[in-house]
């Protein structure tokens, strides 16, 4: 079995010791991109990196963190402080020599708070455009978690991307209000395809199941997840933390950190965002928007198109 | 014919001698450890270095030490609460939702008591927090003492409704506005829990926690309302035919029950969280009903059982982080310990002796 | 709208199929007098190990072979402390989903720590047996441990405790433990068995999950299903049909609850009430039934002869 | 030509010889007693024959050969077939299932079949019982036959009885014991437990006595006076205890009950318009066969039980449907029908002591812990409790648990005292002891409503007797014209006289 952490190897004992503070288990996508963007970065020599999860909202992690603190004193200490957002930023507050970089639905602070947050929204947008598109119903199913912002963006992206080559598409949104019950979701995402949905997008584990089992085509969320479904899985929008981990590097070891918003390393235009491999699933998808897909794709990257930021619950359309 | 017979036999004493209570508890973690070496072996961590972090690293500075008394707040105080009604001989499983009802009060409270004084917004939120809790545990009560309805199992699924009305208060008129996460907005600065040392989370509730554990002796032991509750316990048409109101103990000890469990829920808002959020209580009212097992029903026990599983707690995530060892070696651990001690403590109630 | 309710039903045994597999697992445990509230765990272990087998051994038979043991093992050990030792039935039960809880996420960090995607492995299929009637056809389409519980585990269920000297005993045990001691029968034995039958059903129930329903396991796998499961065997008055009417409306809210959903339906009240639904169903009928719900009456008193 | 013997047994119970090398012989085909005080030691003797207890040492022999029961299972295999005083029947279930439980060897249960087959049995046995019947439905007396037949159905050659007619009322004593006969005829050993020495002069051939866990000895029925064997059983000559007449030219009714009615657990009508009253200084019996509204006259009028209609007055004053401790105030003794569910038995015998009259211990809610102890030294000693103040109750013998409840009731000095079946179960010293204890209150100036089944007992204490029969009262009698054929037809509902 896999040790946790990465036992320093000698000639390294100088690279920057990272720490990751997960609120959810690492299984759970989110803090999941988190922690491999580390783990990646700790493999390549760049970072020492150790990590405690599962620290749940019930107060823990502001003890965990300040023990870290006293004890470890990392160079930084990435995390998602959704649900943790005030006892993240008191004990920043206590320890302005480390850097503070959490996911967090609210802005960075001085000194040493800077934020990240999944913009995905763009690759959703494609995936949109692709569902539109290869949708026979004109009915296309998305189950997600809770309608919070950072879910909100991702699903509203994508309804205008169907949207724009298939205005009449229906799409059906679901919340299972958890973010792990995979059964519930695919049974959601079941009563989806009983109401005529042959398109399914996955915001949570469970959906994909639902497509294979009833030979339909879905979309992965958060990372490339074409193993859940060979052949059945078209893409996804995947996040890399990579962009974001490797400027804080930088930084950090620069000594010029500072509190800001990191949101640019998470989007499509450093690389923080993209769109998941086909594994040669492009045979199902009409020519035409493949090259409308490229098109956009290209565009977004140059600046030239933009996807709204939409987070307030999407409404169920027509 | 006899059969040959190991020579020793165990004899039902009703008094355990003295000498052995004190090594009860030693045996307790020797036994733990013995079976949870085996797991922290697989994770190819050492079990002594585990232990190490486990158990002493928590007590060997003050911040650590200090984070063990805010972890057994809570469990001191839903150990109490639970500890009134099985004591009652009422098996109150509810305090998990109880806990939330209180939270849920003291969260309201917290947001309309905005500029009320600290020393006026407290204890309102504190009586709210126990008025919410009681009128949760009231449903099952009443069904209990006067339909008879097992309360058992009417609480363990009056927790499962709690959690579905926190989730659409969460989810709808609560939502933060800010984040859009679910968690309700902050409660005021003025109802927060103050902290007993600065620079620590050690809050007001503790002492709350520890005035629950006091009161919960006083009432045991001196007070007759306490004698007719243990009656009630542990036999209840004896005591009915002694005049006490089987009743009306039953439902009172139900509800301080379940106040006391509210209460709990108040000092995670007002002294942690300062939110109402979905996953306020790691379990605590069900760690509840295991503390005042283990705890034997008594005031002490209480206070040292939910003191060893704050340590417990705490420790679970130190070892994680320095050896690698999976964060479910605490839970695992405290479930172990829990089954080895449930174990033990009917030891106790035997000697060994020799076979005649 | 006939395709609604035809599909709805469908729905209804799917979602229903885990719930009714534990809570018969459960009546067979409170039937010989111990109220296992270590259902949750034993479930959730169940879906690690029966996955981790069949990974492992590339068999899904396999691995839910050894779901179903390691859930036996669980029945037994409850066994252990509420026969052997005679110790408080809750804490006992509360103790060991804490154990089990915990050492499925021990174990799945060990063997799988670390990936952000589930594992996952080719699951059991769906079984049509009347594809082309448009009524029948999607309702018989369904697993086959569905088929085997509905049509099997609750009749068998229901013809072992009522119909054989095994039942018989079972029942016996759960209401006057004295009496099948002075009858010459061993208390724990039967005891031992309805814990270790029940570990076993509420086992393959949370097997269902990760080796029909998902090829995979993940966390949150059982979410709350066995606590339903208890809720479900009073409703059912511990009697093994009506237990599963209790596991079908159960199924039938939570399946029609999405479909309102997904139909993009907005309800007047929260989906929450749905939920919460089944629980406060339970709760009025054991008001209903009041003092006459027939508990067994030795459910959770232990019994030891000195 | 003995059928079962058990050499030298021992066992203990902690501290405490409840066998002590302890021999017993049964001869095949007789009824063989045995006869002691409370705790001396027969019931734990024949559990250990019927493998529900282990003996610490010692050998059993049945038809000479030595043998190990380790569970009711192995005993009954060699032919031992017991009846516990606390039945051991379920009563969801019917008789059938009941009897055939655990001896059926077939895995299907075939419903048809077992009834069959007990009424077989039963004809056979002539043990008259309906098969389908549900136990639950059925009386104390029929549920015993259950358990009889249950053993011979198992072939039992060798039946014990524990007690068995504790709970019956005559008629069925006569039965039971005729049933006996019968199956003595056939060859069944029978060992049959009881304190009533008349019972075991008419039905038994040998008796065995054994006193504190020892045998005092063996002896043929025939040869033996009761007092001879009384004397045997405690050590000493016995002194029954009677009352002695006393002027009552003036009575003053102190407890009236007037047209009370209530309902029983199945909400059927149980006490039907009783109505009478008890004087100062007098002994009102309520004789009748078990099961007739007694017990639940005792519980209406002790406060746990709520009357339907009707009235309690104790003095003049009206305390129906008081609360028990409302009556406890207005001077009501209320001595429990069941030990065990008077008293807490996890509780200290001084908690007890106090249980209920806490009010008068408790300043502003708290416990005078001082002046509890030294009314807890004062009872046991004044009603010679052999207990320590913070003894476990359930520690102590039936006997004393009696005396704690005599104690706490009559310290009080009540005005009336109601006293159910208040030596049921009590060996001869402490029937002696309780006995002596109410003809004390009585010349105290008590009023006393007792009720017994044992007409013995009415007709020593009683300076009136009253006789129920189904719920009501069918006839008072004056002590000095009741004789026990007047009160047999009384009993049997054959005649009501007012
Ligand atoms: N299970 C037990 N544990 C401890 N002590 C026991 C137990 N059973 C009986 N005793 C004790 O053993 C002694 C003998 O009890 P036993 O029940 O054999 O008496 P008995 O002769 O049947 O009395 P009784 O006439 O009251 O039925 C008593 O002192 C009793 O307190
Ligand atoms: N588990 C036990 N521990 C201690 N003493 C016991 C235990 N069980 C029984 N005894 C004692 O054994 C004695 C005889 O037991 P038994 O059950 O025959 O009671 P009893 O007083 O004769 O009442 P009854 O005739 O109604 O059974 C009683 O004094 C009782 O208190
Ligand atoms: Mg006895
Ligand atoms: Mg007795």
């Amino acid at each position: 079995p896999p040790a946790q952490t990465q036992p320093p190897t000698t000639g390294e004992t100088q690279a920057p010791l990272f720490f990751g503070a997960f609120a959810t288990p690492i299984e759970e996508p989110w803090d999941g991109v988190i922690h491999e963007a580390l783990q990646k970065a700790a493999n390549e020599g760049k970072i020492r990196y150790e990590y405690t999860d599962d620290i749940g909202y019930a107060g823990d992690m502001e003890r965990v963190l300040r023990e870290v603190a006293e004890k470890q004193k990392p160079a930084a200490i990435f995390g998602d402080a959704f649900g943790n957002e005030e006892a993240v930023r008191r004990v920043a507050k206590d320890y302005p020599e480390i850097a503070f970089v959490f996911g967090s639905g609210l802005g960075p602070a001085e000194p040493n708070v800077a934020v990240f947050d999944n913009w995905i929204h763009e690759p959703a947008y494609l995936c949109g455009l692709i569902a539109g598109g290869v949708t026979k119903t004109n009915v296309i199913g998305v189950v997600g978690g809770y309608p919070v912002p950072e879910v909100n963006r991702i699903v509203n992206a994508f309804i205008d991307g169907v949207k724009e080559v298939n205005p009449d598409a229906k799409v059906l949104v679901t919340f299972i209000n958890s973010w792990f019950d995979p059964a519930a979701a695919k049974e959601a995402a079941l009563a989806q395809v009983d109401a005529g949905a042959d398109v399914l997008f996955a915001e949570r584990f469970g959906v994909i199941d639902a497509a294979v089992e009833k030979g339909l085509l879905a979309f992965g969320n958060m990372s490339d997840q074409y193993e859940l479904g060979p052949g059945h899985v078209l893409t996804g929008p995947v996040w890399n933390m990579t962009p974001t981990v490797e400027y804080v590097i930088k930084q950090v070891e620069g000594g010029t950190f500072t509190a800001q918003d990191l949101k640019d390393f998470s989007m499509v235009g450093k690389g923080g965002a993209y769109l998941a491999p086909f594994h040669g699933m492009e045979s199902k998808i009409p020519e035409n928007i493949l090259a409308l897909v490229k098109q956009r794709d290209e565009e977004i990257k140059g600046g030239l198109f933009r996807v709204d930021i939409k987070e307030e619950p999407p409404a169920p359309t027509n | 014919m006899e059969a040959k017979r190991f020579p020793y036999q165990l004899v039902k004493s009703n008094t355990p001698p003295l000498w052995m209570r004190p090594l009860i508890p030693v045996l307790i973690l020797l036994t733990t450890f013995l079976i949870t070496a085996g797991l922290i072996l697989t994770a190819q961590a050492n079990p002594f270095r585990a232990y190490y972090f486990f158990l002493i690293s928590p007590l060997s500075s003050q911040v650590s030490f200090l984070e063990v008394l805010v972890k057994s707040t809570p469990l001191m105080l839903t150990g109490v609460a639970v500890t009134f009604a099985f004591a009652t001989g009422y098996y109150n499983i509810g305090a998990e939702g109880q806990l939330y009802a209180g939270a849920i009060a003291a969260a309201w409270l917290g947001i309309v008591l905005g500029g009320v004084p600290a020393a006026i917004a407290i204890p309102l939120m504190i009586i709210g927090g126990f008025l919410a809790g009681m009128a949760w545990a009231l449903i099952p009560a009443l069904l209990k003492v006067r339909l008879a309805v097992d309360e058992v199992v009417t609480t363990l699924l009056m927790n499962s409704i709690m959690a579905y009305i926190v989730s659409a208060i969460l989810n709808g008129p609560w939502r933060d506005p800010t984040s859009g996460w679910p968690q309700s907005p902050e409660i005021a600065e003025n109802t927060m829990f103050f902290k007993l040392i600065p620079r620590s989370r050690l809050h007001f509730g503790f002492i709350v926690g520890i005035v629950a554990i006091a009161v919960l002796w006083f009432i045991l032991t001196q007070t007759s309302f306490g004698l007719k509750m243990r009656a009630v316990g542990l036999g209840k048409p004896a005591a009915q035919f002694a005049g006490i109101n089987v009743g009306r103990t039953t439902l009172l000890a139900a509800l301080i029950s379940g106040g006391i469990a509210g209460i709990a829920g108040v000092s995670e808002v007002a002294g942690i969280q300062y939110h109402l959020i979905g996953d306020l209580s790691a379990n605590y009212g069900y760690t509840g009903v295991i503390i005042a097992t283990l705890g034997g029903l008594n005031a002490i026990g209480v206070f040292v059982a939910s003191l060893f599983f704050g340590l417990i707690d705490t420790g679970a995530q130190t070892v994680s982080r320095a050896m690698g060892v999976p964060v479910y070696l605490g839970q695992v651990t405290q479930a172990v310990m829990l089954l080895v001690a449930l174990g033990m403590y009917l030891l106790q109630r035997y000697r060994i002796v020799r076979r005649a | 709208m006939e395709v609604f309710i035809v599909n709805l039903i469908a729905a209804t045994f799917r979602v229903s199929t885990p719930i009714v597999l534990a809570a018969i697992g459960e009546t067979y445990s409170e039937r010989a007098g111990i109220l296992n509230l270590g259902i949750e765990g034993i479930m959730y272990f169940g879906a690690f190990v029966g996955f981790l087998i069949a990974d492992k051994s590339g068999s899904l038979w396999v691995g839910l072979l050894f779901a179903i043991l390691a859930g036996v093992l669980f029945g037994l050990l409850m066994g252990f402390f509420t026969v052997t030792l005679g110790v408080n039935q809750h804490v006992s039960g509360l103790g060991i989903t804490l154990l089990l809880s915990g050492l499925t996420l021990f174990m799945f960090r060990l063997f799988y720590g670390g990936r952000s995607t589930p594992p996952s492995i080719p699951s059991f299929q769906v079984i049509k047996v009347l594809p082309d009637n448009p009524i029948l056809g999607p309702i018989l389409s369904q697993y086959w441990l569905t088929y085997v519980t509905f049509l099997v585990i609750v009749p068998l269920a229901w013809w072992i405790l009522y119909r054989t000297n095994f039942g018989l005993k079972i029942r016996s045990v759960g209401e006057n433990p004295e009496a099948v001691d002075a009858a010459g029968v061993s208390v724990p034995a039967i005891r031992y068995a309805a814990l270790g039958i029940g570990g076993g059903l509420m086992a393959a129930g949370g097997a269902f999950l990760s080796l029909f329903q998902l090829g995979a396991f993940t966390h949150g796998i059982i979410s709350g299903r066995g606590w339903v499961a208890i809720a479900i065997v009073i409703f059912g008055n511990w009697q093994p049909i009506r237990v599963m009417l209790g596991g079908l409306i159960f199924g039938g809210t939570f399946a029609l609850q999405l479909r309102l959903q997904a139909m993009g339906l907005q309800l007047p009240v929260p989906y929450e009430t749905f939920l919460a639904l089944p629980y406060i169903v339970t709760i009025i009928a054991l008001v209903i039934a009041g003092r006459n719900a027939s508990y067994p009456a030795a459910l959770l008193k232990p019994y030891r002869r000195e | 030509m003995f059928i079962v013997e058990m050499q030298s047994i021992t066992k203990r119970f902690g501290d405490l010889l409840a066998n002590d090398h302890v021999n017993f012989e049964l001869r095949k085909g007789e009824i063989h007693a045995l006869l002691g005080e409370n705790g001396a030691g027969k019931t734990t003797l024949m559990r250990v024959l019927y493998g529900l207890y282990h003996p610490d040492s010692g050998v059993i022999k049945v038809k000479d050969r030595p043998v190990v029961i380790h569970s009711p299972k192995d005993a009954i295999q060699l032919g031992i077939g017991m009846v516990t005083q606390h039945f051991a029947l379920v009563p969801p279930l019917t008789v059938a299932e009941n009897v055939v439980l655990g001896y059926q060897n077939s895995f299907v249960l075939n419903q048809a079949q077992i009834e069959e087959s007990v009424a077989e049995a039963a004809r056979r046995f002539g043990v008259e019982i309906n098969p389908k019947a549900i136990v639950r439905h059925l009386s104390v007396g029929q549920r015993q036959r259950v358990e009889i037949l249950k053993a011979l159905y198992r072939n039992a050659e060798i039946l014990i009885l524990d007690e068995p007619t504790a709970v019956l009322i005559p008629q069925e004593v006569e039965a039971l014991f005729e049933t006996l006969n019968h199956l003595k005829q056939e060859g069944l050993s029978v060992v049959f437990i009881s304190h009533k020495l008349h019972e075991v002069t008419q039905i038994t051939d040998r008796i065995t006595v054994l006193r504190d866990g020892r045998v005092v000895g063996t002896v043929n029925t025939t040869e033996v006076t009761q007092k001879e064997v009384a004397a045997m059983m405690v050590g000493r000559e016995t002194f029954g205890v009677s009352r002695i007449d006393t002027d009552t030219s003036d009575p003053k009714p102190v407890l009236e009950i007037i047209d009370l009615c209530a309902n029983d657990d199945k909400n059927l009508p149980v006490l039907k318009n009783i109505s009478f009253a008890v004087s100062e200084g007098e002994i009102l019996g309520i004789a009748g066969v078990g099961g007739n509204g007694q017990k639940e006259l005792a519980e209406t009028i002790c406060g746990v039980r709520r009357p339907t209609a009707g009235k309690v007055l104790v003095e003049g004053q009206d305390v129906t449907g008081k609360s028990p401790s409302d009556l406890t105030r207005a001077g009501l003794g209320r001595i429990p029908e069941d030990r065990h569910e008077g008293m807490v038995i996890h509780l200290t015998v001084t908690e007890n002591l106090v249980l209920e009259h806490l009010d008068e211990f408790t300043r502003n809610g708290m416990l005078d812990h001082k002046a509890i102890r030294q009314y807890a030294d004062d009872l046991i000693q004044k009603f010679q409790i052999k207990a320590k103040p913070n003894d476990i109750t359930r520690t102590l013998s039936g006997g004393n648990m009696q005396k704690v409840l005599l104690a706490r009731v009559l310290a009080r000095n009540p005005k009336v005292i109601i006293a159910p079946q208040p030596t049921r179960g009590l060996d001869i010293g402490a029937t002696d002891y309780v006995r002596q204890q109410l003809l004390e209150q009585r010349q105290r100036g008590a009023a006393i409503l007792l009720i017994s089944e044992d007409l013995d007992e009415i007709l020593a204490l009683s300076d009136r007797i009253a006789v129920m029969y189904e719920g009501e009262i069918v006839g008072t009698l004056p002590a000095s014209e009741a004789t026990p054929e007047r009160l047999g037809l009384l009993m049997s509902g054959a005649v009501k006289e007012h």
